[in-house]
């Protein structure tokens, strides 16, 4: 191949980043995401009997549905019995529960802090908003399907969940990761263009980069 | 609080004048004759409180209805001054000199309704909707309906229950109907 | 002996001390739920944290002192465990004491934290250089009565020889430094309080003010090798806490029952007091404990209190 | 001899105290020529012995027996020396004094104080 | 051979004839006039020649045919010959200075001048005390005729003055020559004798002598005399304050045999006082010429408190410190007034034009550093022992007084010589061209100055060419100014070569040798830094090699007043390289008045010292020499203020943060350790007796002290040069605190961790010159994230903030592990607390320094900036080299640092194998080496096999709470990074030291400012004080 072919291909996987200002440009990375492919059988099995056994939450309240999460850290319901712990940063969380009804203007948030988020990762989304737009099916500014924009593990449905309901949710993400089905870092990075596009059909003012690192 | 309608009144064309309650009351004046009275009740009736700024869209009529909702600190009277702009074209002066916060109301009405507020701080800038370009949300000539089914991706087979009803059906259906708890005031 | 058997026997210290001390992590964790009348996770969920941080796919890096600063910070733990003698008269525990004293131990500990501070600041996140800022002021003024107190033993054991400082407290129980110069011994407790950061000292992580301060970049296996380190170290401090104090030990048990205890004691203040303001921590330091720290010194080394 | 001493030594009194307390330029020049005086005064009448004559060797007193005859000459010639320079210094005094009314039009010693500290 | 007389007879003939000749135009007169000023000159050196070289003996010349005492007669012994020579060549070359204004003028000033001249000839020659008087008039009244050269309302009121003043005087002074002969019938100084008067007769000596002191401007009686200086032509005023004074003052010469002893006392202190209070007063003066004014009046007060108190001292001696101070004082107030009249501007700021012409602003240098006393010019060695002989003679109060003056003056001169160096202006307008009468004079001053320093270093002296050298390096380097810079480098490097192969040899110890390590091949290493100069660097290799070699020759001096002149020329030639900062005119006066109290406080210490014995090296013979108590105590002040100890510390953040870049890295690492090796140099006199007072236990607290407050200060700086700076003040003061031991522990480390602090501050002054050279800020938070674009720098400060903080495996931690091990078998336990406390703020400042500058968010403005140039990384790599070095094998500087501390002491530390062993512990540097770089090895190789698959971001990708980075200037957490330690803590870097010396330099100004206030400016006052003085002063002696 010649240079001149490995230069396209290079600048293939770069991403433009347009939204940015010219002197921005060079404080953010463009790479294009890859997949990363799970490694054999048994030792993923083995991986993936960890990762459930260690859920690391990231503690963003996105809507009115975060308020249920309090008392999941509390004694009466007590998370941190099934291993889930709540972290204050995205690099080290590993499921990301969107808390309810995501408006424009948080979903922008959302998707920063998903991509900021180390695979594999996972999505809980909490509330019937994130389902099917809830009692704000009709609002200007809010989402109505969460899963166009992110890939989303576990739906909790109910307006809102009670904490048992979460609890519930946490098992059936934790079944999911044992049997090996939460793939939704690797989904989300096929379908790159795909939820890109969503996205940036609702958010106007992306300013920042098309990925973000 | 007679006294005070009466100086208004002496004051300023008063449009209208309606008493919600004891501590609430609301007068309607001229657009021209707005700063003054405003910039009267703060600095020598003793309203130096500016609690909110909210427009209110007549559609039918054709104007907005601008409320500045003042608060007397020592009397803890309320004491809504409107004026009626028109829809189209909408601007109004800035009173962001009489109360500092102003300018962010009256950002937020430029985004949400589309009134323009010259000369107010940073009015152009967007509030809560980042890149908003359809026409002001709050209008009541926009159909938030049409918008969100047009952006938005909606999952089918969506049903609304009355929640109430749906609990008794589901739940509470061997139940005897609840005691209706009278209530001395009703 | 050989420095392959050294080599050999290193290794396998470090591994006991790392479990042992992720172990008492948990036991921690568990402690703390308990007293929140929870259940709390398991006692060996410190291995699954490090497991599945360590099982990540990806990672995030901002450059080579960021790669290198979880690096800096498991080498500072390794090097201060393996500078001090663990089991007293135990070859397999002795790790290679011969290289240098309780000074050299003393500035180790630093090699890891300066290192981390450099990779934390290389994240360019501004909460990093915030904690680490947090985290150097108050070493510096919970440094000063451990010093003191660490002056206090050399005084009195005419030594700065780890070995020869637990082999003066062999004997009796009240051989003990804890016994025979209890001021110091105070002194050190009170900034081991502030070497453990756990609360009231825990200004540096601080969760809710700078959401976990340094690491906050830190991801995947950066994080893991922070994890183990953590647990590492904790074993270090304890033990050379209790050699110094505490009379040493001559075989793993009498280790682990000491140190739990001399673990518990931070534990328990943590779990009773709430946290300090960064300015209020540092004068706390140079007050009270500063005042026992010389106090400890005058004891000993005039008014004649080596007997 | 004694009373012309206390009268050179009243005259230079008189002379400095005129040069402290007088505003006047002229007037501390006088002061200062007053001083002069006394001072010359001061020396002639050192040099005087009593029942002498002037130290000139003329038909008065003969040139053998001057020595028993005459007043110490010294003296005398020092104050001859002494008025001409005191004169030299009182006429640049005097001068300096025209030039300076020239250029400021005052002859008071308090408005010629701008160079000071 | 003339006669002498003749100059009498031709300078009052051509007066008469002066006139006549003008008639037949200027130019006739003027070569009248121009020939007999030559000719007297001439006269006067044929007359040194003969008296000086042929041994001719004194000229005895009567006049009127009669001998003495009968008649008046003139002599001319040596001394007369040397006064007149120079004051008729100040004559001749003021002449010249006026040739334009003479040319312009009436006749008469020519005249005038002439019978000037002939009053100075006649009254430095006359024995006769009436034709004394006599000539005194005829220079009085030609004087004041002549400050009327140019008449302005200023001149003429100061002529007044000066008038009346000298007619007060003169009065006394004719009735003192008139009560000298009634009491004893003489006027013939040949023939009078001490021993003939009587108590009576006193009055009469005494107002003579009362009288011609007041002639030589005594404090507070001479408000007139400064109105003159003010106002007055340059060049008339030249000559006032130089050739009139330096005839009174030898009139007073004259006389000082017949006055008693009680006399001279009290007018010697009067001279002091004057000394004193006229260069206080000078310290707020803003007026150039009246500044100058001051400072002659104070050097005449010097001058005459030298004629006093130095007439018991052996003659050679005697002469040197007159003949010094009044060749001093000619020179350089001559040339001062010269140039004020060549500047033409009156207030001291406005004097920054002088920058417009290089060779006058050089001749100003020139004389400002000669009239302070500075080396090599004649102040300096005049001044040196002068010290001695008050030493000697027990006369503390005159001490004290002489070396605060000397201060004083100093200040203010070197304020003016930086004000007019480097005061911010704007505007600069354009000089006028001096004329060439005015330059002429004033460079053959300046050359004048240079010979008679090189004379009396040559001749009286005996110095050894390479004690010469700095000085040579500095003219060598001036002739070859207009090379390239690069080419100076070089050479410089050469040369520092060659002195080093020179030195090498001389150097008989091995302590020696490890200061020759770090003073000449850490300065070498340095200088390869200022390689990257560009531009042409004019003189900045002549000041760098001078102030090398003072290092070197600090080495090798061998008597006290070697080592001293090694020392100022050190100070010197520092000051200068400071001054070539941008800003560094605060900086570099401060530095210039702390290294010169320090200076006379060394001065005074060598002045108390016993004699030394042996020939070899002072910092070897210093051995075998008890130094009393107070010359340790002078001693140890002055070493410790050039190493910055807390409390005269201040001077040195400023001078590190303000000169240039490439200096500081000497200044830190090298120029530091100078106050080191001078302190070591006390502590072995020291240990070798056994002093009944600790000292040394002071001197470990205040080095412990500084170490802290260093630290602390550090921490809190935003600029990275002055944190370094503070830096460098704590790491000496380990150092000082260890030396104080007086152990053998505490000597090698306190060598340990100084040489250990020469390579790292180095290499981390010579980065942050680099960084400076790409950035050109030295604001740390106005950097971020330089780490990618300029790693090897960044490798460098990692390296050694590493060494600094004494972390292992570096060499750092091996100073650390010395420091504790010495503290605490010393028994100096809270000093070991106190710094380790001292060691843990220096990871603030440190880690402040490397996060701020290189780690954190990179700034618009630095994305594209390269790394430093070749020139700045080479010396680092090497400083690192040395570093890695010592580190992996502390037994390289470990075991001679033992056996030059074991010529002092008995070992306390076993070296088995790579072990070092001491009393408490052990420590294996090589084994810590191999085992960091183990356990660095595992944790990296783990990290390897978990970290997945990293992508490597930028700056920005950072989890910013869900938004993304406004800029990377809001998102640098760098400007004020210890805000909440400073709330802790802050109170104790508040600035009190700096406020005390603030205070000192108020006070001193406000009692200057108090005490002029005596000169109100009213000629009536000043007579006042005059009767006042002579009445005081009557009272005082007690005459009866």
């Amino acid at each position: 191949m010649s240079n001149k072919h490995i230069d396209e291909i290079e600048n293939q996987m770069k991403l433009a980043n347009e939204s940015l200002p010219e002197k921005e440009c060079s404080l953010f990375a463009d790479d294009r995401p890859t997949t990363v492919g799970a490694f054999n059988k048994y030792y993923e099995g083995f991986l993936n009997w960890a990762r459930s056994r260690s859920l690391w939450m990231l503690a963003f309240g996105t809507g009115c549905g975060a308020t249920e999460l309090r008392p999941l850290m509390t004694s009466r319901y007590d998370m941190s019995r099934y291993g889930i712990a709540p972290r204050p940063t995205p690099r080290q969380a590993s499921v990301f529960v969107v808390g309810g009804y995501a408006s424009i203007k948080t979903i922008k948030r959302i998707i920063r802090s998903y991509e900021q988020m180390q695979g594999p990762k996972y999505v809980i989304a909490l509330g019937s908003c994130t389902i099917n737009g809830g009692m704000y099916y009709d609002s200007y500014n809010t989402i109505n399907r969460l899963d166009y924009y992110i890939p989303v593990d576990v739906y909790i449905a109910g307006c809102m969940p009670r904490p048992e309901a979460l609890i519930a949710g946490f098992n059936r993400l934790k079944e999911k990761i044992r049997a090996g089905e939460c793939e939704g870092m690797n989904e989300y990075v096929e379908k790159f263009d795909w939820y890109k596009k969503n996205q940036k059909q609702i958010i106007k003012d992306w300013n920042m980069p098309d990925y973000n690192w | 609080m007679e006294q005070l309608i009466k100086k208004i009144k002496g004051m300023v064309h008063l449009r209208a004048y309606g008493k919600q309650r004891d501590d609430l009351h609301f007068v309607t004046v001229d657009k021209a004759q707005l700063e003054m009275i405003l910039a009267h009740l703060k600095n020598y009736e003793g309203f130096t409180h500016l609690a909110f700024l909210q427009a209110v869209d007549l559609l039918e009529e054709g104007k907005f209805r601008l409320i500045y909702m003042l608060y007397n600190y020592s009397t803890n009277v309320n004491l809504g001054v409107n004026v009626l702009i028109d829809r189209d074209n909408a601007e109004m002066n800035s009173i962001h000199k009489l109360w500092a916060h102003g300018w962010q109301y009256q950002r937020e009405l430029h985004e949400l309704f589309g009134i323009d507020f010259p000369d107010s701080p940073r009015v152009h800038e967007s509030f809560v909707l980042e890149g908003w370009e359809e026409m002001p949300p709050m209008r009541r000539d926009f159909d938030t309906l049409e918008y969100s089914n047009r952006t938005f991706y909606q999952r089918p087979g969506r049903s609304t229950n009355d929640p109430a009803e749906y609990m008794k059906e589901k739940i509470y259906k061997n139940y005897p109907a609840a005691p209706v708890i009278r209530r001395d005031n009703e | 002996m050989s420095i392959w058997t050294q080599v050999l026997y290193a290794a396998i210290s470090v591994t006991v001390a790392t479990v042992y001390g992720l172990t008492l992590g948990g036991i921690v964790r568990k402690i703390y739920a308990r007293v929140h009348g929870r259940f709390g996770p398991p006692v060996w969920q410190p291995f699954l944290d490090i497991i599945q941080t360590s099982s990540r796919r990806v990672s995030v890096s901002h450059g080579n002192m960021f790669l290198l600063g979880p690096v800096f910070r498991l080498a500072g733990g390794l090097g201060t465990y393996l500078f001090i003698p663990v089991i007293f008269g135990s070859a397999l525990f002795g790790n290679f004491s011969m290289a240098g004293d309780l000074l050299l131990v003393m500035y180790f500990v630093f090699f890891g934290q300066l290192g981390m501070a450099l990779g934390a600041g290389q994240g360019g996140h501004p909460y990093s250089p915030l904690g680490i800022a947090r985290g150097l002021a108050q070493m510096s003024a919970f440094e000063v009565p451990f010093t003191l107190a660490v002056i206090a033993v050399a005084i009195q054991y005419n030594s700065l020889n780890i070995t020869s400082i637990v082999a003066a407290q062999q004997g009796s129980f009240l051989n003990w430094t804890l016994f025979t110069n209890p001021l110091a011994v105070i002194a050190a407790m009170i900034s081991m309080l502030g070497m453990n950061m756990h609360s009231p000292f825990s200004i540096v992580l601080a969760p809710q003010e700078i959401p976990i301060g340094p690491p906050i970049e830190m991801n995947s296996g950066f994080l893991s090798i922070l994890q183990t380190n953590r647990g590492l170290f904790a074993a270090a401090k304890l033990v050379l806490f209790m050699n110094l104090f505490f009379g040493g030990a001559t075989n793993l048990l009498e280790m682990i029952a000491k140190t739990f205890f001399i673990y518990m004691f931070s534990v328990f203040v943590g779990a009773a007091y709430p946290r300090f303001r960064p300015e209020q921590s540092f004068r706390f330091f140079l007050k009270w404990p500063t005042v026992v720290g010389v106090l400890s010194i005058i004891y000993i080394a005039y008014l004649g209190g080596v007997s | 001899m004694i009373s012309t001493l206390i009268l050179g030594i009243a005259l230079l009194i008189i002379g400095f105290y005129a040069m402290l307390t007088r505003k006047n330029l002229i007037k501390i020049v006088i002061g200062f020529s007053i001083a002069d005086t006394g001072t010359h005064i001061i020396i002639v009448s050192l040099g005087y012995l009593r029942g002498k004559t002037a130290p000139i060797i003329d038909g008065a007193v003969s040139m053998v027996n001057a020595v028993s005859e005459v007043v110490d000459p010294v003296p005398s010639a020092l104050v001859l020396t002494a008025i001409v320079i005191g004169l030299a210094v009182t006429a640049v005094m005097l001068s300096f004094i025209v030039e300076m009314y020239k250029k400021n039009k005052s002859l008071s010693i308090d408005d010629y104080q701008e160079l000071k500290w | 051979m003339v006669s002498p007389i003749y100059i009498l007879v031709l300078s009052l003939a051509a007066g008469f004839m002066l006139s006549i000749f003008d008639k037949g135009g200027r130019r006739l007169s003027l070569t009248a006039f121009y020939g007999v000023l030559t000719f007297n000159l001439a006269v006067m050196v044929d007359w040194l020649y003969r008296l000086a070289f042929l041994h001719a003996p004194t000229l005895v010349i009567n006049t009127a045919g009669f001998k003495a005492p009968i008649s008046i007669n003139l002599e001319l012994g040596i001394t007369e010959a040397f006064v007149l020579l120079l004051t008729n060549l100040t004559g001749l070359l003021a002449a010249v200075y006026l040739f334009k204004k003479f040319k312009e003028s009436r006749v008469s000033s020519l005249i005038l001048y002439l019978l000037l001249i002939m009053g100075v000839n006649g009254l430095v020659m006359t024995q006769d005390l009436f034709n004394m008087f006599v000539f005194l008039e005829i220079l009085s009244i030609s004087t004041f005729a002549l400050t009327v050269l140019t008449k302005n309302s200023k001149t003429l009121s100061a002529g007044f003055k000066y008038m009346i003043a000298g007619g007060v005087a003169s009065t006394f002074f004719l009735l003192g020559v008139v009560f000298v002969y009634y009491f004893t019938g003489s006027l013939n100084l040949g023939f009078l004798r001490a021993g003939q008067f009587t108590d009576a007769g006193m009055i009469a000596l005494f107002m003579l002598a009362v009288s011609v002191f007041i002639e030589l401007k005594p404090f507070p009686a001479n408000g007139w005399a400064l109105d003159v200086y003010q106002s007055v032509d340059s060049g008339i005023v030249s000559v006032i304050a130089v050739v009139n004074s330096a005839a009174i003052g030898f009139v007073f010469y004259k006389i000082m045999p017949l006055l008693p002893g009680n006399f001279l006392t009290v007018f010697g202190i009067a001279g002091v006082i004057t000394f004193f209070f006229s260069n206080m007063m000078g310290l707020k003066q803003d007026n150039a010429k009246r500044l100058l004014g001051y400072s002659s009046i104070g050097q005449m007060g010097l001058l005459l408190a030298s004629l006093v108190f130095t007439a018991n001292s052996p003659a050679n001696i005697r002469y040197l410190i007159i003949g010094g101070l009044f060749i001093n004082h000619l020179i350089s107030k001559a040339g001062l007034f010269w140039l004020a009249g060549i500047v033409k501007e009156e207030k001291i700021k406005d004097w920054t034009i002088l920058r417009n012409n290089k060779p006058l602003l050089v001749l100003f240098g020139l004389f400002i550093f000669a009239l302070s006393g500075l080396p090599p010019f004649a102040g300096f060695w005049a001044k040196w022992e002068f010290v001695k002989v008050l030493v000697d003679a027990k006369m503390f109060f005159v001490l004290v007084s002489v070396l605060v003056g000397s201060l004083f003056e100093l200040i203010f001169l070197f304020r003016w010589f930086t004000n007019t160096v480097k005061e911010a202006n704007s505007e600069l307008e354009p000089m006028d061209p001096p004329g060439k009468g005015k330059a002429f004079s004033a460079i053959s001053f300046g050359l004048l100055a240079v010979i008679t320093s090189f004379g009396i270093m040559r001749f009286f002296y005996e110095f050894n060419w390479i004690q010469v050298l700095p000085i040579l390096a500095v003219l060598v380097i001036t002739l070859i100014d207009s090379l390239p810079s690069k080419v100076k480098g070089f050479l410089s490097l050469a040369a520092l070569a060659g002195y080093g192969y020179y030195i090498y040899p001389l150097l008989e110890s091995n302590l020696q040798l490890f200061f020759g390590v770090i003073f000449i091949v850490g300065s070498a290493v340095n200088l390869i830094s200022t390689l990257n100069r560009k531009e042409q660097s004019k003189g900045f290799y002549g000041f760098l090699l001078m102030m090398i070699f003072s290092f070197g020759n600090l080495l090798i001096a061998s008597t006290y007043l070697e080592f001293f002149l090694s020392w100022e020329f050190m100070t010197i030639s520092s000051f200068l390289l400071i001054l070539r900062g941008q800003k560094a005119q605060r900086a570099s006066l401060m530095y210039m008045i702390f290294s010169t109290a320090g200076a006379y406080l060394i001065m005074a210490g060598f002045s108390f010292a016993p004699a030394l014995t042996s020939s070899s090296a002072l910092i070897l013979a210093i051995e075998n020499v008890n130094l009393p108590l107070i010359s340790i105590i002078a001693l140890a002040i002055g070493f410790m203020i050039k190493s910055g100890s807390l409390g005269v510390h201040i001077w040195l953040p400023e001078a590190h943060a303000e000169a240039e870049s490439d200096v500081s890295s000497f200044i830190s690492a090298i120029l530091l350790k100078a106050g080191v090796f001078g302190l070591l140099m006390v502590a072995i006199s020291y240990i070798s007796h056994s002093p009944n007072f600790d000292v040394f236990y002071w001197i470990g607290w205040i080095g412990v002290l500084t170490a802290l407050v260093g630290a602390f200060m550090a921490s809190f700086q935003e600029d990275a040069k002055r944190l370094l700076a503070y830096s460098s003040m704590s790491q000496v003061g380990y150092v000082v605190a260890a030396l104080a031991l007086i152990t053998h522990l505490g000597w090698v480390t306190s060598l340990y961790l100084a040489f250990n602090h020469m390579m790292f501050k180095s290499a981390l002054f010579i980065a942050i010159a680099g960084i400076y050279y790409r950035t050109h800020t030295r604001t740390m938070y106005k950097m971020g994230g330089l780490i990618s674009r300029m790693p090897w720098t960044f490798m460098t400060v990692l390296m050694s903030i590493i060494a600094v903080s004494g972390v292992p495996p570096l060499s750092g931690f091996g100073g650390k592990w010395l420091t504790y091990t010495a503290f605490i078998t010393k028994g100096w336990y809270l000093q070991a607390g106190v710094l380790f406390f001292a060691s843990g703020i220096s990871f603030l400042y440190l880690y402040r320094l490397i996060h701020t500058i290189f780690l954190g968010q990179l700034k618009y403005e630095h994305q594209n900036i390269k790394e430093a140039p070749a020139w700045f990384i080479i010396p680092q790599y090497i400083f690192l080299g040395g570093i890695m070095a010592i580190s992996m094998f502390p037994n390289l500087i470990i075991e001679p640092l033992n056996s030059i501390a074991m010529r002092y002491f008995s070992s306390s530390i076993q070296i088995n194998g790579l072990t070092v062993i001491s009393d408490l512990g052990y420590w294996n540097g090589n084994l810590v080496m191999y085992v960091t770089m183990a356990v660095f090895a595992v944790p990296f190789i783990l990290l390897m096999l978990v970290k997945g698959r990293t992508q490597r971001v930028k700056q920005f990708n950072i989890v910013y709470a869900a938004e993304r980075p406004e800029s990377p200037q809001t998102t640098h957490v760098a400007h004020n990074m210890y805000a909440h330690y400073r709330k802790a803590l802050g109170r104790l870097t508040l600035p009190r030291i700096q406020t005390f010396w603030n205070g000192v330099a108020e006070w001193a100004h406000t009692f200057g400012g108090f005490f002029r206030r005596v000169y109100t400016g009213n000629g009536q006052t000043y007579v006042l004080h005059i009767i006042m003085y002579i009445v005081v002063i009557y009272i005082v002696m007690g005459v009866r």
